[in-house]
């Protein structure tokens, strides 16, 4: 459902700026149904990429033989990402506050002596700065949705509505924030993250249950529509293969 | 005067104890047989250099070679977690592991500016984040014309950078496609250059994407066939994925990575 | 919605009177056929970049369209000098032309800033040059490791940058090989991109050093065999280098020029 | 003469920053005669060119199609010239005075009112900076050689010799000076231009008058080795057939 979610966020025509796992299923899966235009960047460089399976890495073979054009990890970078002219980023997280700020750095201890060191920043950190928008997939939980995270590796909305500008940062924000129970956008005038969309069959209780903050909801709560056979299906036949 | 050694020699004569080095590949075409080889030299107190520490990173600190490690992704791409990072940031094992941490962007324009011959290069980015607050070689720079604050990054020339190509030609000169990466600006940031190739050709052929370097600008050249596997080499062999998972297992535990190092004779 | 246009509706639709306009191409793929169409509309007050002015320039400040040239190498590349941009320059014909003079690292770097969506790039030049003192758009910077005196150059975005290249696809990618200057910066560096191509093919075949700029970033695409003429397109045509020196001629005086241009019907 | 003199100034191996017109044929000649792997480096981004024609203008395709690899505008100045990694540099000039500085902008009346109106910088500028050595070629007169100049265009030695560090320029500056005459080079204490060799049947007399400032004459001057028959044969051979 996260994957079917994220998918329709992507609009005919749009370009997206992809990474691996879940966005890269979905942007694989819009591209197949109703949004056969869109443009897929992928932050090894490779621009308007086909691949008619999922990658292994951001980096696969598939990806540069599939593409329009491949070009350096610096031009990817400073001519395509930072200028704005993505319009759809998407990022995973380890943590996320309800600014949509994100940890991907460490969880518990401190920076020099973490309890768990994670990868990093990478390409996020630009990423969140810098598409127009910004889509967060994250699996919602009190370990993971978080009052107070535990490192900022990518800004969201910072400290609330006139953060962003006064770190320079051209793109929108987090528009979307897709978790396994329902969907969060920012308040229009807090930008606070607020239960927009709920899957069928949660309970709103279940969702302010998973929020370490005290999470607002929407008047207009609707509940997401189910997959359709058309997306499973596609789903289905892009899962690899499993090795024995 | 040939730029053609072994891959032995060529380790020998270029890096050093205490040395800074890159070592690149964005997921493609990554130098692993020249990291094996300075695993089996015994090589120490490394600053190591890296976008994606990956696997051969996780290698070299997990036998001991590093005492630094400049980055900004280190996971086991599309697997995991790489295990003896981990162990050497949280635990200090086999020895204290002093990081400095970018984001991409970032690190890749450290490069940058080092291939250009400035000092710094200059980025929007890094502010509102935690990472200004831990890591060197990040400041704030005023735009004169229009007084943005943006951001400018240390100028990075290591002392050796190392990478993998397709192709060399009998004058030394280097081609490689696909996904090219950062190895361009890291190689030309570097004071010395070395170039593993899976073969020598006479002449390269038209190619969309690819990225030749001049022989004038490289060290020395050894010929690795399969010298990126498990990572892979565009035209030449794919990715050994099996290879990737299984490095989850093998570095896990301490001992199960050491076991390792001897059975690949890296190690006696 | 399609993005192929005539180049006549391409000009009227996305180029203003007092615009500023940037048409690229190093002695290759320089776009004359939409300089020409630029003349015959009519436009004025523009204001004009292009590292090397050359013919294409020389005929559109003869024609009266420019009110200011940007600039960084102003002659008849293997001829000699540009006589209508001279007269401009030194007598104000046929109206004054105000200058702003670069290196060609100033303003390709200018570009580059532009189209890396920075307020400004820096590079090692112009320091102990009289130029610092006539141009404007060129500040000194200072290194926040080193401490070292560098040169800022102000980003160029011009409202539309205008190129000729080989080809395009059917879904408005466009591609150019052989020497590709600095159209990619200069396209990217633009509000709005016209491309004017030699033809329109259904895939590009591979081929070292091509440049691929994807249709969702160009603004029209105008089909205009010959359009780079009297320069050259690789691979379909050579300079015409006979128009070239008889371009000497022609511009030499007032009169002759503007004989020129009634009998290239490009002006009544 | 001064072709065959600016030829010998290049060694096997080295990499060369050229322009068109003498620099151009003289760097073919070289590379014809005693310097095969001569790297010749051409400012629209062709590297390792071997053209077996004179080239019409510093983008001619055949500079691309004999290249070993062609790089956009911004790498060629960026990544190759500015960082010092071409040993000899080519340049013409319209003015030149004692310390080497360069004017190829205006002459006569002002910047703003200029008598005489000239290309300009180009990448004059940056090769003056950069390039290692840099090789001036220029016919010599007192129109051409002057004590003050109308405008510096590109640096040479500035105002003696602490100017190139102050300005921040890597290279050594103008190592040689060849003119129809002669050849100049720098005094090793005082960066002032000497002339050093005479070509074979000139008088020093008639450089001196030929020199807007007091030119100093080295004390161990020599005579130019006039070209040799493979050299002239070449050049005959290289000159392109006049059209009619």
């Amino acid at each position: 459902m996260m994957t079917v979610s994220a998918a329709r966020t992507l609009k005919n025509g749009d370009s997206c700026f992809v990474g691996i796992g879940i966005p890269s299923t979905a942007a694989i899966l819009a591209k197949a149904t109703h949004a056969p235009d869109l443009v897929l960047i992928y932050e090894s460089g490779t621009i308007d990429t086909n691949p008619t399976r999922l990658p292994l890495s951001i980096g696969d073979g598939e990806l540069a033989q599939t593409a329009l054009t491949v070009v350096s990890i610096p031009e990817i970078f400073n001519y395509w990402l930072q200028p704005g002219r993505i319009k759809i980023g998407f990022l995973g997280a380890a943590q996320v506050d309800k600014f949509g700020n994100i940890n991907t750095t460490f969880i518990g201890g401190t920076y020099k002596n973490p309890t768990v060191r994670l990868p990093g920043a990478g390409g996020a950190t630009e990423i969140a700065g810098a598409c127009q928008d910004t889509t967060i997939i994250c699996r919602q939980s009190t370990r993971t949705f978080l009052e107070k995270i535990d490192f900022i590796t990518s800004v969201g909305y910072g400290s609330g509505p006139n953060s962003r500008k006064s770190y320079g940062l051209i793109g929108n924000g987090p528009t979307t924030v897709i978790t396994d129970l329902g969907i969060l956008e920012p308040d229009p005038d807090s930008c606070e993250l607020t239960l927009t969309k709920i899957h069928q069959n949660v309970d709103v209780d279940a969702v302010i249950a998973a929020t370490g903050w005290k999470l607002k909801i929407s008047k207009d709560l609707e509940v997401t529509t189910p997959p359709t056979d058309q997306e499973l299906l596609f789903l289905r036949k892009l899962n690899p293969p499993k090795k024995s | 005067m040939s730029k053609f050694k072994s891959l032995e020699e060529a380790i020998k004569e270029l890096v050093h104890d205490g040395d800074t080095i890159a070592m690149e590949g964005f997921t493609h075409l990554i130098p692993f047989a020249a990291a094996n080889e300075i695993i089996r030299q015994g090589l120490s107190d490394l600053t190591l250099v890296r976008m994606t520490p990956d696997l051969i990173y996780d290698r070299l600190i997990g036998a001991g070679c590093a005492s630094k490690l400049v980055f900004s992704w280190g996971g086991n791409p599309g697997v995991g977690s790489l295990n003896r990072f981990r162990d050497a940031v949280q635990n200090g094992w086999p020895k204290p592991l002093e990081i400095e941490e970018h984001t991409h962007a970032g690190l890749s324009n450290r490069y940058l500016a080092g291939a250009t011959g400035l000092p710094f290069a200059v980025i929007r980015g890094y502010q509102g984040t935690d990472l200004i607050s831990v890591t060197n070689n990040v400041a704030e720079i005023t735009c004169p014309f229009t007084g943005e604050r943006l951001t400018a990054v240390a100028a990075l020339n290591p002392d050796v950078t190392i990478i993998h190509a397709q192709q060399a030609d009998r004058e030394g000169n280097i081609c490689l496609w696909g996904i090219t990466g950062i190895q361009k600006e890291a190689a030309l940031a570097a004071k010395k250059v070395i170039v593993t190739v899976e073969e020598v050709v006479d002449a390269f052929a038209p190619r969309s994407n690819s990225t030749v370097i001049p022989s004038f600008v490289v060290s020395a050249i050894a010929i690795a066939p399969h010298g990126a596997s498990p990572s892979y080499a565009l035209d030449y062999y794919i990715r050994d994925n099996d290879a990737y998972i299984a490095w989850n297992a093998i570095s896990k535990e301490r001992e199960s990575f050491e076991a390792w190092l001897v059975s690949e004779g890296l190690r006696k």
